[in-house]
């Protein structure tokens, strides 16, 4: 029977050029599953506890959730090929969520922003003046799509800017007073501008179709999209906003009860090779974390990545910080609320 | 006859020529024909729709604008393993449902038609429930009873959730048909010395036969089209509605709608294959009873 | 208004069938006509187009003299009883009788007025608040008729209305339509396949067979004087014996038959040495003494028989016999008379007068197939 | 039951006795009971289910209660769903009629292959069609636009989309039990009303749909549970505004993680379901062994 | 082996109603044996005790000595045509007439054979591979009696089994299943509530009513000499005159009634002084000459009417008539005399001679009610 490896990723992250590339170097079968969403992910891995998968690719700031669940084993740290990953990935994932209790469980594999997307035609914008603010503008009425919880947290950042929030931004993540305290001004400045969104999205497929089928103008989305779109020719932009692009770091982690645990591994480090991080980052315009993967980038990538981060954007990224299961259900909650309203 | 009441005439009784009462007597007809028409539309636009923009060069599916023609989704569709593992596991998914639900569904109708009525309205009550039960509350329920017992989502809470609803249905089309059966013919069968399984199987059963069939075929239906209530039981299984659903979420191509069509082709043609069956079927029978 | 309801010429073709073939009749007011025919004859398809439902392929109907073309059921002076009734099972029996009403839009209070005087005319006062359901089978006609009535037609259509009730209950109801008939002076147009009920209720009668008319006339008429073949066999059992006319004098017929020569009534279009039919009514035979034969005995018709079987029905007893070829007769004794029948294989004969007799043109048609 | 072995003899009967058990209990009973407990619970991690904090409580139907918004939506998924339901009727009452009784039966059959040809093709991709037609720059639009009703494209999604989706997600189930019981009016009595002057607006209203009063509430019953259970509809022709009640199930679920409160949110829509269907019943005096014949 | 069938005191009880009360008769071997009564007598209940679908609440079921307590439907030696036929819709005809023998474990050869030559017997060779939906009416009926005689019982049992055929089979059918009888020599135990055709095709007559039995007789003897009021009523038309016993005399009584003195031949039970009936059925009724009065005339039995209302019937004419104190009268007349038959309104009399009069204890009850 050959190896095979089951992989349940992001839509879009593994391309069938991948497949077949990490089938022949490797001679095991991968079979890709896509979600769409973290919580997609985590629930459906609490579903069916834990089994089905090889290999999953959360975000970092979420991994404590998966171990809190019981959903993720422990990284082997002596079947990973440590040299192939950017140092300050790894160190940097350590405090962000993929160290958990002393025990690693994720290892990087690449990180990008969620900033904002807009027409070029119809609403142009500048690095430095570009805000989260931007959106909310009374021009953009009928015209924006954010997602529901990290669209608030970009009002956040856009009236923490203007100092107009009780506490800053990032305290919101550390204790329900505080989270009660800030979401309840954010909420209330959210629903006042409801009149902008056109479109909610959740996932790459909504967020693209807003401004493919849509109509929007604007938004807030994740960098894959307003690449995607770029690529098909579309007139749209990608800008980092003045308050700091939010950044975010994934990498692969493997199920507690994965069936095949050593093809996990052969995966989790082939990804971790130049060519693969290229491949990656050059299907989805995401920063891969693989050393030597940058040089390897196409132009167009190379492009996109200069045009989104001008100046002193790089510096000024904004990182999630760690998303415990209590501020989760409690995002969801405002969520709701300012989806329904 | 002599009326105590004065009758007015009946509404449309005048003294108007044929051909003008013919005249009006036309246009609720021809009201009809533009509803049926409008009906029509209604049910055949988004299809058409959808099924034009499989030749669509763009890769969000639509047809405006027509970016050129194509068949190249086709080929992605017929290249997409992902999806064939999809069809695969909903055949399963359906195989375990008709094994399940035909059985069920049929002891149930028998053990119905044995009760009295007050016994009777409370187990129809009870089994018709999954049926007016949400699809997400079975999915739920099913789920969570369970992971309970440490069963997770997968192939077996799939079949077991959607048999719980599914064996209704064919408990309906059932008991339908059993409504219609000669219980004399049971007594007459016992009456020529069979005994009760013989009767079973050679009076009752045959009988039975055709709402079987369509039971099995309803229930083969329902079950690959279940979104609802097999998306929170899936576990880590794919069928094929998940993974349409899921593509819609995560990538919607065309190839979703060349699949839509090679579907909607496969549905006509048997449907035209069963009519013309069935009319074939009616003359032989004309034929030969005259 | 000399008649009330008028079919000139009328046809009407379904695709290849013509299920009604240039008929003509008319009815006149008050009368209570039948029409009776076999299953299929196009009885029903007269009395839709009467009624409105169908539209003749030719000819024209009128109703009052006046010419129907074109008015839908709900503008015609008619009203029509069905097959089934057609009761609305959801309304009680005086909604149902007052639904005329309620579509000409009158109030509630007169509706009810009316339905009580229909309930006191068919013999149900009291019954107005029950279901259709709580009827009996009489009871559930009768509301019928009132609902029909109660929209004052000026012709009644009633398609074999009583072919659903049993034979005890259909004889009762017999006299009661007649009745109310008498009563109300409303023209019937009765449809049935059953000849008695055609015989015992009508003034008139038309018998149709396969879309034609055959004859219209008065019941002792269509039994005493058919003027078919058809109508012969059709309307009350018959003998019928084949032959060839030999002479025809003052109306009456010699037969030369495989059984010997017999007189009997000319029927219409007999002409001397051509074939012909002899008709003779069960009743009309008669026991000659045992062991007589043809030409023998004291009538002038004496017909040689085997008995075969008496079949004792109550008032009367069947006597089934076989002629030496093998065909078939019957003779209905009375009861009181049956105390010296014959038994089975015994030689008999028949007598019968030739006015009880009738010879028609033609050899007989089979009767409607029995059981290979 | 001795009905049961008396007709079959007690091998069958036993073996017809355990599948009806094993469905009933099993598969219909238990896991709504299971339901209830858990909605009925906190939402805890694995570590501490079973420990001091796991207590029965109604915190979850109370949080419900408790939530403007939720209530909101929950209220507007029933009126929602009876809209739809009454839109469905509406739309399905002339064909059932005719189809029943004037159609000929090679056109009946005709048009019967041509309804069921959406139903083949799963619920998912029938919304989808509808996704793709009502789309901002969609072909309704642009065929309205060039037809010159509209200048400018219209938002379809938002709650005429998710009407428009539901009503044809739905038909069959509306349209097929009022054609059966359409079906076994006898036609003379349409004929005996039109022959006593009636109005075919008064022949429908007081012959033809009370004589298939079980046929249309068993369709309503039915559309009404499929259109308040829906997912797919509201998830893809919604817009920010158009919520439904199951989109709040499906976060607690897979959003926002608690499964508890999502149980004791689908109990509720469960309740009110029921509750819904009973009343209806009621209310046109219908009992529920004639629905669904 | 002395008798057939016996049922000794037998009773069934539903609940409250005793639908068999009683009830004790035996059959005789080979003996076409009726069962007749009006609708819910109980007919079908004996039916289904004898075959064993229902066990009684007391007393005995035999066949052939045997006493059946105990044993099911497929353990006797019976077998049962139902009203509804139920015949196998989904076998060709000839499994369905072989059923018995698979259910006796016979091989498919032998059935084939078997069934073959019960399609002769029945004359429907060449039917077998038919399917029974293409059989008409009386070919099904035949294929039931085949499928009851394939698997040779001692005892056949028919519940109605020509009550869904129309008029002409029924008869036609009649005399097919009297023939089959006296063919195979099985008994026959068979139900109606049609009194002609028990009349017409049975050895004897078991009558009912509401469970009761009322006389065992053979046909003519139930017509003559009725045991009972009911059976005077049910079997065949009756006048029935209310009236009081003057005297009983070598078999012949006389009564005192509302329209004078008639005599008649003295039923079981009749005793002087005492309450009683007289019948006389109406085609012993014959038409004394107009404006006769009682005591006038040639026969000793005159009574005075006035026509109401001649219904010509084709064979006979049924003429309806009122005595002065309203009750109603109703004389078959042949047809053949009806020439001179009186108008509505004319005052007449009826003469009928002692033999064909009746007298029974009792004042008639009503015939079962006439609608209200
Ligand atoms: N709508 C129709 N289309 C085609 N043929 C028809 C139609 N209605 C009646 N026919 C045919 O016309 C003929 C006469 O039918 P009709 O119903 O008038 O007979 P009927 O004398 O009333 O018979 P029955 O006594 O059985 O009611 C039949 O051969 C019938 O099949
Ligand atoms: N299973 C039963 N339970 C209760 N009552 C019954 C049952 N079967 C018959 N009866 C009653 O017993 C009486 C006799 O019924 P049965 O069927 O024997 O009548 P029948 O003479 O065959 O009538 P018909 O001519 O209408 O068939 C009726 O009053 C009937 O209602
Ligand atoms: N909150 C973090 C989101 C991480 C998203 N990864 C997105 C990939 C989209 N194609
Ligand atoms: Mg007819
Ligand atoms: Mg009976």
């Amino acid at each position: 029977q050959t190896p095979t490896v089951n992989i349940f990723a992001w839509a879009g992250y593994v391309t069938d050029e991948m497949l077949a590339k990490f089938q022949a170097d490797t001679g095991i079968t991968p079979v890709f599953t896509p979600y769409g969403t973290n919580d997609e992910l985590l629930n459906q891995m609490r579903a069916s506890n834990g089994a089905g998968f090889d290999v999953i690719w959360p975000t970092v700031d979420r991994v404590p959730n998966y171990v809190e669940f019981g959903l993720v084993q422990p990284i082997d740290e002596n079947k990973v090929e440590w040299d192939r990953v950017i140092a300050s990935a790894v160190s940097g994932s350590e405090n962000m969520g993929a160290v958990v209790g002393g025990n690693r469980y994720q290892v990087p594999s690449d990180w990008g922003t969620e900033a904002l997307s807009f027409d070029r035609d119809q609403a142009p914008l500048e690095y430095g003046s570009a805000s989260y603010g931007d959106i909310w503008k009374p021009e953009m009425e009928g015209k924006a799509t954010v997602r529901g919880h990290s669209g608030l947290v970009g009002i956040g950042l856009w009236l923490e800017g203007e100092g107009r929030l009780p506490r800053p931004m990032r305290e919101a993540f550390a204790s329900e007073e505080a989270m009660t305290e800030v979401y309840d001004v954010i909420l209330a400045e959210a629903i006042a501008r409801k009149g902008n969104i056109i479109q909610f999205w959740s996932n790459e497929n909504e967020a693209q179709g807003a401004f493919r089928v849509n109509g929007a103008a604007i938004g807030q989305t994740w960098d894959s999209t307003a690449a995607g779109l770029a690529r098909e020719g579309l007139p749209i932009g990608y800008i980092a906003p003045k308050e700091g692009a939010l950044a975010w770091m994934e990498g692969l982690s493997i199920p507690s009860q994965a069936a095949n645990v050593d093809e996990a591994y052969a995966f989790i480090n082939w990804m971790l090779t130049p060519e693969a991080g290229a491949m990656y980052s050059n299907a989805t315009s995401i920063n891969s974390t693989a050393v030597g993967a940058d040089a390897l980038l196409s132009d167009e990538a190379k492009a996109f990545f200069a045009a989104a981060y001008p100046g002193d954007a790089l510096d000024k990224l904004w990182w999630w910080p760690i998303q415990e299961s209590w501020f989760v259900a409690k995002r969801n909650e405002y969520q709701d609320r300012f989806l329904s309203a | 006859m002599t009326s105590a009441v004065a009758l007015p005439p009946s509404p449309a009784m005048p003294a108007r020529t044929p051909l003008a009462s013919r005249a009006a007597a036309a246009i609720p007809k021809i009201l009809f024909w533009i509803y049926v028409l409008a009906f029509f539309v209604y049910l055949f636009a988004p299809l058409v729709v959808m099924s034009a923009a499989a030749f669509n060069t763009s890769r969000f599916p639509t047809v405006t604008p027509w970016l050129g023609t194509t068949t190249d989704w086709f080929a992605q569709m017929v290249d997409d393993a992902a999806m064939w593992r999809a069809l695969w596991t909903s055949a399963i998914v359906a195989l375990g449902v008709v094994a399940i639900a035909v059985p069920v569904g049929t002891a149930a109708a028998l053990v119905l038609t044995s009760l009295h009525a007050r016994a009777k309205s409370v187990l129809y009550a009870l089994m018709v429930s999954p049926l007016l039960t949400p699809g997400v509350v079975i999915g739920i329920a099913t789920l969570v009873l369970w992971r309970q017992i440490g069963v997770g989502g997968g192939l077996l809470l799939i079949v077991l959730a959607q048999a719980s609803f599914i064996s209704a249905y064919v408990m309906l089309m059932v008991a339908a048909r059993l409504q219609r059966f000669d219980r004399t013919l049971e007594e007459a069968a016992l009456g020529l010395g069979a005994s009760k399984l013989m009767v079973f199987r050679r009076v009752l059963l045959p009988f039975l036969k055709p709402a079987l069939l369509a039971a099995a075929l309803l229930a083969t239906l329902q079950s690959i089209e279940n979104y609802n209530t097999t998306l929170f039981v899936r576990g880590f299984e794919t069928p094929l509605t998940v993974y349409i659903a899921t593509k819609v979420r995560t990538g919607l191509t065309p190839a979703v709608n060349a699949l839509a069509l090679v579907m909607i082709a496969i549905t006509i043609a048997g449907a035209l294959a069963w009519e013309i069956a069935r009319r074939l079927e009616a003359r032989r029978s004309a034929a030969s009873s005259s | 208004m000399s008649h009330s309801v008028a079919l000139e010429r009328v046809t009407m073709a379904f695709g290849e069938t013509r299920a009604v073939d240039d008929v003509s009749f008319t009815v006149e007011p008050g009368e209570f006509f039948s029409i009776l025919g076999p299953s299929g004859c196009g009885k029903t398809t007269i009395l839709r187009m009467v009624a409105g439902f169908l539209a003749p392929s030719a000819g024209r109907v009128l109703i009052g003299e006046r010419d129907m073309a074109g008015l839908g059921p709900n503008q015609r002076p008619t009203a029509m009883i069905f097959q089934s009734l057609a009761l609305f099972p959801l309304m009680p029996v005086w909604e149902n009788i007052a639904f005329g009403l309620e579509a000409r839009g009158v109030s509630k209070e007169k509706r009810r007025r009316r339905a009580e005087e229909l309930l006191d005319l068919i013999a149900l006062s009291g019954y107005g608040e029950r279901k259709i359901s709580e009827l009996s089978g009489g009871q559930k006609q009768r509301v019928a008729i009132a609902r029909a009535l109660a929209v004052e037609p000026q012709v009644l259509l009633l398609d074999e209305p009583l072919s659903a009730l049993d034979l005890k209950l259909r004889q009762h109801m017999r006299a009661e339509l007649r009745t109310i008939q008498k009563r109300t002076g409303v023209t019937f147009l009765y449809i049935t396949h059953d000849q008695s009920e055609a015989l015992a209720m009508s003034d008139r009668v038309a018998v149709m067979s396969a879309g034609v008319l055959q004859q219209v006339a008065a019941p002792r008429t269509l039994y005493d004087e058919p003027a078919t073949p058809f109508v012969a066999t059709f309307v009350g059992e018959t003998n019928a014996v084949p032959g060839r006319v030999v002479a025809i004098e003052n109306g009456e017929a010699a037969l030369d038959t495989a059984h010997g020569r017999f007189t009997a009534r000319a029927g219409a279009g007999l002409a001397a040495g051509a074939e012909a039919t002899l008709y003779v009514r069960p009743e009309a035979l008669t026991l000659a003494r045992q062991g007589a034969t043809a030409g023998e005995g004291a009538g002038p018709n004496v017909l040689a028989a085997r008995a075969e079987r008496l079949d004792f029905e109550g008032a009367f007893g069947l006597l089934h016999g076989a002629t030496a070829d093998g065909a078939r007769l019957l003779a209905a004794l009375p009861s009181t008379t049956l105390g010296g029948a014959p038994a089975p294989g015994a030689e008999i004969a028949f007598s019968f007068s030739t006015r009880d007799a009738i010879a028609l043109p033609g050899h007989a048609q089979a009767r409607p197939e029995e059981e290979p | 039951m001795s009905a049961l072995t008396g007709r079959f003899g007690p091998g069958l009967a036993g073996l017809f006795l355990v599948l009806v058990g094993f469905w009933l209990a099993g598969l219909v009973l238990a896991p709504n009971l299971m339901m209830i407990d858990f909605a009925l619970r906190p939402n805890l991690l694995p570590a501490d289910v079973g420990g001091p904090l796991d207590t029965y409580s109604l915190d979850n139907l109370a949080y419900l209660a408790g939530e403007p918004v939720h209530r909101e939506i929950f209220l507007k998924t029933v009126w929602a769903s009876a809209l739809v339901t009454i839109a469905t009727f509406v739309v399905c009452y002339p064909l059932a009629f005719w189809l029943a009784q004037t159609a000929s039966p090679s056109a009946a059959s005709l048009v019967v292959l041509a309804l069921v040809i959406p139903f083949w093709i799963n619920e998912v991709l029938r919304t989808l069609a509808w996704y793709i037609l009502l789309a901002f720059r969609g072909p309704l639009n642009a065929f309205l636009m060039n037809l010159g009703i509209l200048d400018e494209p219209m938002r379809w999604y938002g709650d005429g989309g998710v009407l428009a989706g539901m009503v044809y997600a739905y038909i069959l189930f509306m349209l097929f039990p009022i054609y059966n019981s359409i079906e076994s009016l006898e036609k003379a009595q349409i004929e005996a009303a039109r022959d006593l002057g009636a109005a075919t607006w008064r022949i429908h209203l007081r012959i033809v749909i009370p004589h298939a009063k079980a046929g249309i509430a068993t369709g309503c019953v039915f559309t009404f549970m499929l259109a308040a259970g829906s997912y797919v509809a509201p998830a893809l022709l919604g817009a920010p505004g158009s919520r439904w009640f199951t989109q709040i199930i499906y976060n607690w679920f897979f959003e926002g993680g608690d499964w508890n409160r999502g149980a004791a949110y689908a109990l509720v829509l469960l309740v009110l379901c029921l509750a819904v269907v009973l009343i209806t019943l009621r209310v046109f005096r219908v009992s529920l062994t004639d629905v669904a014949k």
